[in-house]
């Protein structure tokens, strides 16, 4: 019996671990919020691929298991003598071909309109960001949209407003991140967005996402923008960068439309004005 | 070109060696063997204590721990700073996959068990075998005084990415890193440690090559051979290609450290606040090519000689022939050979052409082939098997187990979109811990326990091996698997501190629980390192074979003495000759005659 | 030793003879296509020099490995360590390149690489 | 050193070579990987720096790589080859003179192929053509239109230190080396040149100037290097050798290579030497006999082994 008993606990510790997966959408350890608009082919694609090793593992376990069961020692008995089996190798070689062929394949238009530069959507709002340690600095131009955008991410014009770590666009906006780091790589990640690109020294890395639902609001009686308590979609850095990779934290605003963003936009503007003269590189001369 | 004496001519008359000749620079392959053993289990011990106290850290962030301010200045008084953090995690993985993983399998399990499987007297170049092991030391000197140079170890994780890594200050200003306090002299040492772990690894596959091709028993072709010396076969060549691949990178890494080369400096080089690198031109990208053309082989080096290990296991536990003998083989040669052209699955967010992305998944699904003809053949194996559950067979099965748990975790990431999400986050470290810890760890435990016998003589104990088992399998389940969860809800790996994320609040408590999970199983291997040590000097003492297995090593005595076998071992057969019904047994081992009756096996 | 072939020793001097005038004369070659193409000449274009001045190399290598190395005894006998290799090394160089060549770099887009590096000369 | 003498003993198995040369064949498969991993960063890196424009990959002429030389090397290594090859078959033979003799010769010419990269390793330290000393200059925006937007003069400097510090790091080097130059005996219309050079180099001559009416500012790390890189060409005209580091677009990266390239293949040339000492010591005390004759066969190899990858560095490095 103390034989058996090994199947059983190595059925209880696989079940434990299925029932993990089964649970733990319901007790909110899970995907975050979606709010882009190619997120959910991502959601989509994880659990195709969810369902499908799903299967194998509670089809290897329950073999497994069984077979430790059933085929626990006895004394003076003997295994079956079988060397192999072409057809069953073929089996489980094209069957599971298939499945992965079929997983590969419905793969590819999502990253493919996630990252090919060339299906990248035209820009409503154009913007650079440059990660550095330990923040991120964004830079907007006077306008979502810059004259010759990819000229505009690698030479900063006069008028440009930098803000540390706040990232500000529209719902249902078509946003492109030119990404830069100043110093080692980092890692742009949004897990609402489901947008991850790392920031590699000496190149500037176009990103692009669209968000479909918006978080922030004017507050008349502060007069900021505020962020709704339960919407708070933070940028997390996912590439090591040194001893502050874990506080590297930015803040997605997304407003309710090109208007509010306009809004919100001039006043950036008026606030970096008043900011101006302690900022600007050592002394300027004007004649 | 290296070189032996014959054994031929001394075989039967061995002059005594002294003490130092025969244990410490002993040219024997077993003692060599044992050597890699011992080292390897020292390290895996400071390696899981590192891990342990990375679990503290993200367990507790607020905790304090009061003697780490004690012995490392670095750190932040009674508090782990982030750096201190950084140096850790990279520290424990480095230990772990250099100085555990890889000269546990290769090292202790391919020294010991490569020419007592194939019957030679000894490796090709027992001189050039001594010293692989010998040049381990530069590298264990190295690597554990390097947490005590100027800056600490290094901690840029073990893949070591510039500019983190690699940012200098232009040519004379010293070795201080602008990019991280441990990327100084810490770094420098962490590169020229791997670089003699690569020395080492490197005349160990040539030299196990050698063997393989060369010194078979008479008999011995090679579909007779174990799937242990062939999945040892398959890792010596892989490493053989693979390793100089690293040493060049390992190497340029150091120039650009040292002499200020600008193989990993992009043009204009970078600037860190008010600090500056030299100039640049180079190309950042280009190392994480290089270091995952060998690394990602490398994760295949550190399962496969796991995989083959296990199939000998189980089979002689399961008394059963093994199902699919030359799909194995072929199996795991797929494994290598596609094995190599995989490496782009841990670029996808590098910012590498995202075509190339395309590519590289297709490639790396496909590898979930292979392993599937694997899995299913272990499966088949089991399937009207003869099971005896000694603790042996249980770490075996747990491989089984845990393996699939870990193949199909890395499906996820290889399919690039959901990577997007899934990258860097906990759920990478979920699958590296199923895979390397929960795969490689169970296979060298299982060899550990099967073996012990031949490279002692005596066992070690079935009761005490079975309570570590049952522990070790719950424990590591319960550390290690949600990190699945965590990684879902986005939990970036390498943090410090989570709490500072509103998305994360939910998940701490898990962390908590793997974190104690985590210090139970660290002090369940303290009943593995008591049965272990005892056993040394008060196990039962056993005979040749006490598994009845077939295998050429349960020929020799236990242990074996110098030269191995009393007489040349003619092969007769395969080594899986379990459970036949011709015969009363239910082994037949690969050196016995023939007996009557017995139609003689295809190969 | 075991060389199996059964050619004179006499006819291997000659043959080891011929590779090393071989040899000079490729290396002759090579340096003259480079020459030839300096742009103060043109006398060929860069690619063909370029085109000659690999060849050359991959035969040089060639003659060298079969004669003086014994690959044309010993090959039946080591291919299968060269050849994986080879495949190896080409497939190495040649993977890296759509990366690091061409990856966000003009083309696709309106500007000049990131970073460009301007007026010394 | 004797030879592995495991060959088939007893009946093994194995494919019928000696042990020996399965294991120097297998070493050199980590050779070969390993070169190239170093020559396919070299293709890689040198691709990857922008194609069709003036600041393009260095020319030998820049970074003053003498083609002839190279070209030199590689008759050296091909003769040696030559030699070794002609040793193993002497030792076939049993013709032990022989075999001294030219393992001899192919020492001297190893030695003579160290001696002409001495030379020119030199040659680049001269000229400073070394990782990290090369004048990289740095996207400078069109400079600004006189009038419209002026640096105050005097602080110019901290300027270019604030947006191009990495170019500023060049602009010291140049600095001291001219200082170190001014004190050197060379033809006097080139010290002025370099004085003139180092006086523009300095903010206050320059403000001072700018008070004397005419505008000036001080130059820029770019066109430092310009300048620099005029000088040298004039004292290289006038035959003498400056200690001034030049400005060459990726010539840090083009010298990055080239050392780690030669010197891995120099160490490994420094290698075989010492094979040769030995075999030549092993035939001064009568130990070598035509039992070493395999051993003389993996010598060759990997000797040869050795040449064939300077057969493409050649090329790579001097003439492509
Ligand atoms: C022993 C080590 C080992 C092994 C064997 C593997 C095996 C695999 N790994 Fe893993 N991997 C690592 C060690 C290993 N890995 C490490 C250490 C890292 C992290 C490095 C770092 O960044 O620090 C990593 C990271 C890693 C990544 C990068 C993730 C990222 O950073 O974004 C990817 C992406 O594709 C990946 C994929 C795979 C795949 C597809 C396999 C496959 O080989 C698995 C195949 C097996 C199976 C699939 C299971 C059995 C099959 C069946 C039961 C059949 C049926 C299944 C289906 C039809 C789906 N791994
Ligand atoms: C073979 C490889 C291997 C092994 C065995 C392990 C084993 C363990 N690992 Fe590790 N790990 C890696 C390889 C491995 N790991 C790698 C490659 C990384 C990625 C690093 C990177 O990001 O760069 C990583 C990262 C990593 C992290 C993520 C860090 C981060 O991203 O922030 C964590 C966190 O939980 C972790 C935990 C553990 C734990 C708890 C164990 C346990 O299983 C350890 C158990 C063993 C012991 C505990 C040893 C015995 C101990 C005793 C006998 C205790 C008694 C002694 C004293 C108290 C002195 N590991
Ligand atoms: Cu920035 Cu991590
Ligand atoms: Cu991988």
């Amino acid at each position: 019996m103390q034989q058996k008993g090994w199947s059983i606990f190595f059925g209880a510790i696989l079940l434990g671990a299925f029932l993990l997966f089964a649970v733990a959408p319901f007790v909110g350890w899970w995907l975050p919020a979606n709010v882009s608009t190619f997120g959910p082919d991502v959601d989509r694609l994880f659990y195709i691929i969810l369902g499908f090793t799903g299967f194998f593992f509670v089809l290897t376990g329950a073999i497994l298991v069984y077979a430790m069961y059933r085929f626990a020692w006895r004394a003076n008995t003997k295994s079956h003598y079988v060397e192999g089996n072409h057809r069953l190798e073929i089996a489980w070689t094209v069957v599971p071909a298939i499945i992965l062929l079929f997983i590969a394949v419905s793969q590819i238009s999502t990253w493919d309109t996630i990252k090919y530069y060339a299906s990248m959507p035209n820009p409503d709002l154009v913007m650079q960001v440059t990660a550095r340690q330990w923040d991120w600095s964004m830079r907007y131009a006077d306008k979502p949209q810059p004259d010759n955008a990819r000229a505009w991410a690698e030479v900063p014009a006069i008028d440009d407003i930098y803000l540390p770590s706040e990232l500000h666009c529209w719902k249902g906006a078509n946003v492109r991140i030119f990404l830069k780091t100043q110093d080692v790589l980092h890692s742009f990640f949004s897990p609402q967005l489901r947008l991850k690109q790392d920031a590699l020294p000496g190149k500037t890395i176009p990103v692009w996402f669209n968000a479909t639902d918006a978080n922030t609001s004017y507050n008349a009686k502060t007069g900021k923008w505020d962020i709704d308590k339960n919407k708070r979609w933070e940028i997390a850095c996912a590439e090591l960068c040194g001893g502050g990779h874990y506080r590297m934290q930015g803040m997605i605003y997304v407003h309710e439309n090109k208007e509010d963003y306009l809004k919100w936009l001039d006043g950036a503007k008026e606030a970096a004005r008043s900011r101006q003269p302690e900022k600007k590189p050592p002394a300027v001369a004007k004649n | 070109m290296s070189v032996s004496h014959s054994h031929s001519t001394e075989a039967h008359a061995h002059p005594e060696l002294g003490f130092l000749r025969k244990y410490i620079f002993s040219e024997d392959h077993k003692v060599i063997g044992i050597q890699f053993l011992f080292s390897g289990l020292i390290f895996f011990l400071i390696g899981g204590t590192l891990a342990l106290l990375v679990r503290l850290q993200i367990g507790f962030p607020q905790g304090s721990i009061p003697f780490i301010g004690r012995w490392f200045p670095l750190s932040w008084g009674d508090r782990m700073s982030p750096d201190f953090y950084a140096m850790i995690f990279s520290m424990h993985a480095t230990i772990m996959i250099f100085f555990v993983i890889i000269p546990l399998l290769t090292g202790a399990f391919g020294n010991f068990c490569i020419p007592l499987m194939i019957g030679a007297r000894d490796m090709a170049f027992p001189k050039l075998n001594m010293m692989s092991y010998w040049f381990m030391w530069p590298a264990f000197a190295i690597i554990l005084c390097s947490f005590f140079v100027d800056g600490g170890a290094a901690g840029s994780g073990w893949t070591s990415y510039p500019l983190l890594a690699s940012a200098t200050m232009p040519a004379g200003q010293g070795f201080h890193s602008p990019a991280s306090p441990h990327s100084g002299l810490g770094q420098i040492c962490w590169l020229v440690a791997l670089v003699f772990v690569g020395i080492s690894s490197m005349m160990g596959s040539v030299n196990y090559m050698t063997t393989i091709i060369n010194l078979r028993a008479p008999g011995m072709t090679l579909f007779r051979m174990p799937l242990t010396v062939w999945s040892m076969f398959i890792t010596a060549i892989l490493q053989s290609m693979a390793l100089p691949v690293l040493t060049v990178a390992l190497i340029l890494q150091l120039l650009d450290k040292t002499i200020n080369t600008t193989f990993f400096l992009p043009p204009g080089g970078m600037s860190f606040g008010n600090q500056h690198t030299g100039p640049g031109g180079g190309q950042t990208l280009l190392w994480q090519h290089l270091f995952w053309f060998y690394s990602h082989p490398a994760v295949y080096i550190m399962i496969l000689p796991a995989m083959g290990m296990v199939s000998d296991i189980i089979c002689t536990f399961a008394r059963k022939h093994l199902f699919g003998y030359k799909p194995m083989v072929l199996a795991m040669a797929g494994i290598a050979g596609l094995g190599f052209i995989v490496w782009g699955h841990h670029m996808f967010q590098s910012g590498m052409d995202p075509r190339l992305g395309t590519g590289f998944m297709l490639a790396t699904i496909m590898i979930a082939l292979p392993s599937a003809v694997k899995t299913f053949n272990w499966l088949a194996t089991l399937w009207g098997a003869n099971i005896q559950y000694t603790t042996a067979m249980l770490n075996a099965l747990a491989f089984v187990a845990m393996f699939v748990i870990g193949g199909l975790s890395g499906i996820f990431m290889a399919a690039t979109p959901v990577d997007v999400f899934i990258h860097d986050t906990y759920f990478i470290v979920a699958h590296l811990h199923y895979v390397l810890f929960m795969s490689s760890v169970f296979g060298i435990f299982a060899g550990i326990y099967y073996w012990y016998p031949k490279m002692f003589g005596r066992t070690m104990n079935e009761t005490w091996g079975k309570v570590h088992f049952a522990l070790t399998f719950l424990f590591s389940n319960c550390t290690f698997y949600p990190m699945h969860i965590i990684g879902v809800a986005g939990h970036p790996r390498r943090y410090y501190d989570s709490t500072l994320y509103h998305f994360l609040d939910n998940v701490q408590s898990l962390n908590v629980f793997m974190t104690i999970s985590a210090l139970l199983l660290g002090v369940t291997q303290i009943i593995f390192l008591l049965n272990f040590v005892w056993s040394l000097f008060r196990g039962t003492k056993v005979g040749a074979n006490p598994w009845h297995s077939n295998t050429l090593e349960w020929a020799a005595p236990s242990p074996p003495p110098h030269g191995n076998f009393l007489e040349t071992p003619i092969v007769r057969r395969g080594p899986y000759e379990y459970g036949n019904p011709a015969i009363e047994d239910d082994y037949l081992p690969q050196t016995s005659p023939q007996p009557s009756g017995v139609p003689v096996a295809a190969h | 030793m075991t060389e199996t072939h059964d050619d004179s020793h006499d006819m291997r001097v000659k043959a080891y003879f011929s590779v090393f005038i071989a040899l000079s004369i490729f290396t002759a070659v090579s340096f003259v296509a480079n020459w030839a193409a300096h742009p103060e000449r043109a006398w060929i274009t860069p690619h063909t020099s370029f085109a000659i001045i690999l060849g050359v190399a991959v035969v040089k290598a060639v003659l060298v490995g079969m004669i003086f190395m014994h690959l044309k005894f010993d090959w039946g006998r080591v291919y299968f360590v060269i050849i994986p290799i080879s495949i190896m090394a080409m497939m190495m160089m040649m993977v890296l390149m759509p990366d690091i060549v061409i990856a966000w770099q003009p083309g696709q887009e309106p500007l000049e690489p990131a970073v460009s590096i301007t007026g010394t000369r | 050193m004797t030879q592995a003498v495991h060959e088939h003993s007893e009946g093994h198995m194995g494919i019928p070579l000696p042990t020996g040369k399965v294991a120097m064949w297998l070493f050199l498969v980590t050779e070969i990987m390993f070169f190239t991993a170093l020559i396919g960063t070299y293709i890689i890196l040198r691709h990857g720096t922008p194609a069709n424009s003036p600041h393009a990959w260095p020319t030998p002429h820049q970074v003053h790589l003498v083609e002839w030389i190279g070209a030199l090397n590689t008759f050296v290594l091909i003769c040696s080859s030559f030699t070794v090859v002609l040793a193993h078959h002497a030792a076939v033979k049993g013709d032990m003179k022989t075999v001294m003799r030219h393992i001899g010769i192919t020492l001297a010419l190893g030695c003579v192929f160290l001696v002409v990269k001495a030379y020119e390793y030199n040659a680049k330290f001269q000229h400073d053509i070394l990782p990290g000393h090369i004048g990289e200059s740095l996207p400078y925006p069109e400079k600004p239109a006189e009038g419209k937007i002026q640096l105050a003069e005097s602080q110019a400097i901290e300027r270019e230190k604030h947006d191009h510090p990495v170019g500023m790091q060049y602009f010291q080097r140049v600095k001291l080396q001219l200082e170190a130059i001014k004190k050197s005996s060379i033809p006097a219309e080139l010290k002025a040149e370099c004085e003139k050079l180092l006086d523009d180099m300095n903010p206050a001559s320059a403000a001072a100037q700018a008070q004397a009416g005419a505008f000036r500012r001080p130059l820029n790390p770019a066109e430092v290097g310009e300048r620099a890189n005029e000088i040298l060409e004039k004292a290289e005209k006038a035959g003498v050798a400056l200690h001034l580091s030049p400005a060459i677009p990726f010539g840090n990266l083009w010298s990055s290579c080239y050392f780690a390239m030669t010197g891995f293949h120099a160490l490994h040339v420094f290698g075989g030497l010492v094979i040769f000492v030995v075999i030549l010591l092993m035939g001064l005390v009568g130990k070598l006999g035509p039992q070493h004759a395999n051993m003389l066969e993996l010598t060759g190899l990997y000797w040869h082994f050795v040449d064939i990858v300077w057969i493409f560095l050649f090329p790579l490095l001097y003439l492509v």
